[in-house]
């Protein structure tokens, strides 16, 4: 049994942590608010993620560098009002992306400063290096907001049929389920199964890929180590 | 000689899971026939695409999920035959379809298949078609013409009884419209004798619980009686709220879903009287008039916890009857 | 049977089997004696009959006899000593085949009375017991011989019930209650007239392939085999099995499976085609059949989902491997025997 | 008597008709851990009393707010300040009174008390539109946090029922939560209708 291929599978797993293996949206399902909701439509998503670049990234960051002088009841006060500060400037940059976000995503632009993503990766960066910190914020949040515009626009389609607001499939019979909350958790659920299934799929074929590459290979493998 | 596949009871009982199935098909097959009474051969189709798309649907998830198939597995048809039955006559094909598909593919295969579902998937599929299409959902014709297959405008389109139900007023129809359902309704779900008779049937094959059904509709018959509309005797109150619609075909048929209903008897009664009340409370704050289907919905996400709550009492009822008289 | 019993158990107890007993039951018990049982001799024990023999003489004659009682597999003289100290209130002689094919204890009762009549008043006399009846199972439909009400003025107690009737039948008589089983007593009568050694045992041959089902007395070692070429077999058996149709056992080769004391039927069915099995769908017939009133669906599901502890706190132990929930299953599951299968996986807390 | 009537009304609304985990998809963290009855109803009281306490200084903020347009940012600032700091006095409360409580649950008691459940109620209470007098505003966050403990215990019942059953490899855990998450919130959309909560 040759394991080239599932090693080196395993190896970009591992370096794309946030993303592809511990995907906080579709493995982990943390930030659930700020996933089902506003990805309703592109624009909501679009606006959600550059508020999270904004106040997600440097609390996490400053976590790291705080580490764990503070204990945790303190920890869990302090870290969302760093966050809820940095809101405040991430609110007037959001403002120049659409003017009308705000009445339809309202209270959930707000809520970013409290999500369970924030709260678990204040918990998961105590003890390591600055870079690695800031690494692993960035991994997380692009995973959270690959998920979130990939949810979005199939939302947007099946609901209005447009993307980013200009309509793209006109006859296609609506169903205005797929923005209400229930669509939302639908989706998510066949999405991570997706996920899972993609996974099982490409282990299964490196292994049997494995099993029948020339045996050549493994002896310089051996040679090598 | 011997295979090893056969264990302790080498004798069993004559009826199989195929018949416990059949006999829902057979509980449900009559109201076909009144229907087809009714509104001609466009009900026949939207029955027979619903409940073939269903056990397509089911077959092929359990192929892609399981590898096998078990053919003998009718269980998505009853499904298709009930989510048929609550369909409006005039309803178009691809609403029957999206409330079959996600009847299936969302409620019953991920969930593991035929035994495994926890909600109800014809409530599922029905809640879903109402919430997406809610006012082709509620267009009824008048019985007894002959609909074309395609609903074109020579069609005249009509509001139900329970929309004036909903509106607070009180439709003027005679006790045998009620029980014969000779009122603009849904395919299957108006003709209350048919349904009444089939009961007995599921009863007297152990199918059903009496107990179930009428701890389900005591609530319904009491909440209706007391805040009846002003200058209406409570007994026509009862009657219309209860046979004007599809309340008396969801207490037959979605709540003795055997899957998805607790297994101790405490626990079906609770389920059924809760399950009547929260129909009650969504009657009378839903937008929409079919408002049965998701109480039940919501009642078959809590059946677990009556089961659990059963368990955690039996013990102790035992031990209390021990105590108390001589046990048996 | 009040509301509250009706609401909290949620069990009837059991459940009414066809008993299928009827062309073994009204014909006597054919002699399939091997040449063992036909050349020992008779001892002889020395008692003489005219006076009423004392408990102690009693199981002097069964040791002497060997005589293993065929209800639980003890030897009687064991079971007459462990009594000697208490004081008797029922001795009765069972006669319970409540499972259905089986009528290896009834039909010697019904074929010679006054045998069986005779040991059990002298176990009576001996025990000084205040009331001796015989059970006989009462829901059996369909019979040829009537089943009198008394013989020689020892009353025939019906005792009515579902089936699993074996275990519950003698439950409320108390503790000081001697049972024995009826082909026990004929081979005490025989042991005290005759001085006879017990060297057969009464079973009852039947299912859909034998010929013609009857009752043998059989010597004890007899190879199934034997046992089958003597009753006939009209088809090839998919599955033998010895000890009842509802809890029995397969029986793997039948040339080196022997007769033993306690065996009560040998069966041969013919099952055409094991039905596709379905999902449990949850219908709760199980929970109604079981005697026991335990939840056989989701001990089902607990055993084979391993989750142990659930599993005994839902009374895994209380299972009496009756197998009425299997019978009754519509989908063709093995309840039963994944039950039993978890009881030794998931042993109890205390032992 | 209208005070009653209000806050019932504001009750009902936000245990039933917009529930905050299935209308509005707002969760706390380890909202999917394995948990008993008792656990769960200990969480739903630590929301609760929180939920509760801070409403009485959030209503009084959200006044001010309504007044002068121009703090509207700082809201949220407002709001979290003040649940942090009643998150705190709970904290050390709890300490001192029900100290064998506290040592159960002093690990994820923080976790508990600022959370968006929490925020989420103040903020939804404020922009209510007749959250003008207490009534409904304090109605409004009881009822968010029973609504929470009933949705939370919906949750351990499906999971009762899940644990013995096969479901298939792609589905088990998550995915499956969430599908059945969508079917409770689709029987809830029942009372909403197709209008999108605010």
């Amino acid at each position: 049994m040759n394991l080239t291929l599932v090693r080196k599978y395993n190896k970009l797993l591992r370096k794309t942590d946030g993303i592809l293996l511990h995907n906080p949206l579709l493995t982990l399902g943390l930030a659930l608010p700020l996933a089902i909701i506003p990805s309703y439509g592109l624009i909501g998503t679009a606006a959600v993620s550059v508020a999270m670049l904004v106040c997600f990234v440097p609390t996490v960051f400053l976590s790291g560098l705080i580490g764990n002088r503070l204990p945790l009841w303190l920890r869990v006060v302090v870290y969302p009002v760093v966050s809820c500060l940095l809101l405040i400037p991430a609110r007037y940059l959001v403002q120049n992306i659409s003017p009308l976000i705000f009445d339809t995503i309202g209270v959930y632009f707000s809520l970013i400063c409290v999500n369970s993503l924030l709260m678990y990766s204040i918990e998961k960066v105590q003890n390591k290096k600055p870079v690695a910190v800031l690494t692993f914020a960035l991994r997380q949040w692009l995973g959270a907001c690959l998920i979130a515009f990939l949810c979005g626009a199939i939302r947007e389609l099946l609901a209005n049929g447009s993307l980013w607001g200009f309509v793209i499939l006109k006859d296609l019979p609506r169903l205005p389920v797929a923005q209400m909350a229930l669509g939302g958790f639908i989706l998510f659920g066949f999405l991570a199964a997706l996920c899972r299934l993609i996974h099982r799929l490409i282990l299964s074929f490196s292994l049997k890929a494995g099993s029948n590459l020339p045996q050549s290979s493994t002896e310089r493998g051996e040679a090598g180590k | 000689m011997n295979s090893l596949r056969h264990h302790a009871p080498y004798i069993r009982h004559p009826e199989s899971s195929r018949t416990v199935m059949s006999d829902a098909v057979i509980a449900l097959v009559p109201l076909y026939f009144m229907s087809y009474f009714y509104y001609g051969s466009r009900v026949l189709f939207v029955g027979a695409f619903s409940a073939l798309l269903c056990l397509a649907c089911d077959w092929a998830c359990n192929y892609l999920l399981y590898r096998r198939i078990n053919f003998r597995d009718l269980s998505a048809l009853v499904t298709g035959i009930i989510i048929s039955m609550l369909m409006p006559p005039t309803i178009d094909f691809y609403v029957v379809a999206a409330a079959c598909l996600f009847a299936i593919l969302v409620t019953k295969a991920p969930f593991g298949g035929t035994g495994h579902n926890v909600f109800n998937p014809a409530a599922a599929g029905l809640a879903f078609a109402t919430l997406c299409w809610s006012s082709k959902m509620f267009q009824y014709v008048q019985p007894l013409q002959k609909l074309p297959f395609t609903i074109d405008e020579s069609v005249s389109i009509l509001q139900g009884p329970t929309a004036t139900l909903k509106l607070g007023g009180i439709p003027r129809l005679g006790l045998t419209e009620l029980l014969l359902g000779n009122f603009p309704g849904t395919i299957g779900s108006t003709y209350t004798l048919i349904i009444f008779a089939c009961l007995i049937y599921l009863i007297a094959r152990n199918a059903a619980k009496w107990y179930l059904t009428l701890s389900y509709l005591i609530p319904v018959a009491l909440l209706s009686a007391v805040n009846h509309p002003y200058g209406v005797d409570p007994l026509e109150s009862i009657a219309n709220e209860m046979f004007a619609g599809s309340l008396f075909f969801v207490s037959v048929y979605l709540l003795n879903d055997p899957v998805t209903t607790p297994k101790y008897r405490i626990a079906r009664i609770l389920y059924g009287f809760s399950a009547g009340l929260m129909t009650m409370f969504f009657r009378y704050n839903s937008p929409f008039e079919l408002s049965a289907v998701f109480a039940i919905l919501l009642m078959n996400a809590l059946s677990p916890a009556f089961d659990c709550f059963c368990e955690w009492l039996m013990p102790k009822l035992q031990t209390a009857t021990e105590k108390g008289g001589t046990n048996e | 049977m009040s509301f509250f019993d009706w609401l909290t158990t949620g069990s009837s107890h059991g459940i009414l089997l066809e008993q299928e007993k009827e062309p073994a039951l009204s014909k006597p018990f054919l002699p399939f004696l091997s040449s063992v049982s036909l050349q020992t001799q008779p001892f002889s024990h020395g008692y003489d009959l005219s006076k009423p023999l004392s408990k102690a003489q009693l199981s002097h004659i069964a040791a002497l006899a060997h005589i293993i009682d065929e209800r639980d597999g003890k030897p009687l003289s064991q079971k007459l000593d462990s009594c000697t100290k208490q004081s008797i209130d029922f001795l009765c002689a069972d006669a319970i085949d409540d499972e259905p094919y089986v009528s290896s204890q009834l039909n010697p009762l019904l074929h010679c009375r006054t045998e069986i009549v005779t040991a059990l008043n002298w176990l009576a006399d001996a025990f000084e017991a205040k009331h001796r009846f015989i059970a006989v199972y009462k829901n059996m439909s369909s019979l040829d011989t009537k089943i009198p009400a008394s013989i020689e003025s020892v009353e025939v107690r019906r005792m009515e019930g579902r089936y699993p009737m074996e275990i519950r039948a003698f439950r409320n008589l108390g503790k000081n209650t001697l049972i024995i089983g009826s082909a026990a007593l004929l081979h005490l009568y025989r042991a005290v007239t005759e001085g006879r050694v017990q060297t057969t045992s009464f079973i009852t041959v039947a299912g859909n392939c034998v010929t013609n089902p009857c009752n043998l007395e059989v010597t004890i070692g007899t190879s199934v085999d034997q046992v089958l070429e003597r009753c006939g077999l009209s088809r090839e058996p998919s599955c033998l099995i010895e000890g009842g149709a509802m809890h029995g056992i397969l029986i793997q080769n039948p040339l080196h499976t022997m007769v033993r004391a306690d065996t009560r039927s040998i069966l041969a069915f013919h099952i055409d085609r094991q039905e596709q099995l379905y999902n449990c769908i949850g219908c709760g017939r199980c929970i109604e059949a079981c005697p026991s009133g335990l939840n056989p669906h989701k001990l089902y599901r607990c055993v084979t989902t391993n989750h142990a502890q659930k599993a005994i706190s839902l009374g895994l132990h209380n299972c009496i491997g009756c197998s009425t929930c299997s019978y009754v299953c519509p989908s063709r599951l093995d309840l039963a025997y994944t039950i039993t299968k978890g009881k030794q996986k998931f042993p109890n807390a205390k032992d | 008597m209208i005070f009653l009537t209000e806050l019932f009304a504001a009750f009902l609304s936000a245990m039933m008709v917009e529930n905050l985990l299935f209308a509005r998809a707002i969760d706390i963290p380890g909202l999917y851990e394995k948990r008993t009855p008792g656990q769960i109803f200990t969480i739903g009281a630590v929301l609760m009393v929180i939920n509760c306490i801070s409403s009485i200084p959030a209503y009084l903020a959200s006044g001010i707010f309504r007044s002068h347009a121009a703090f509207v940012p700082f809201m949220t600032l407002s709001f979290l300040l003040i649940n942090g700091i009643v998150f705190i006095l709970c904290y050390f409360a709890m300490q001192r009174l029900m100290p064998e409580r506290f040592a159960s649950i002093q690990k994820s008691l923080p976790f508990y008390g600022v959370n968006c459940v929490t925020l989420g109620t103040l903020l939804i209470a404020a922009r209510m539109s007749n959250s003008s007098h207490f009534s409904s505003f304090f109605g409004y966050c009881l009822g968010a946090g029973v609504g929470f403990t009933c949705a939370m215990l919906v949750l351990w019942s499906i999971r009762q029922k899940l644990a013995l059953t096969h479901t298939p490899k792609t589905f088990r855990g998550l995915p499956i939560t969430f599908i059945y998450l969508g079917i409770v919130s689709l029987a809830l959309f029942g009372l909403l209708g197709n209008q999108l909560p605010s």
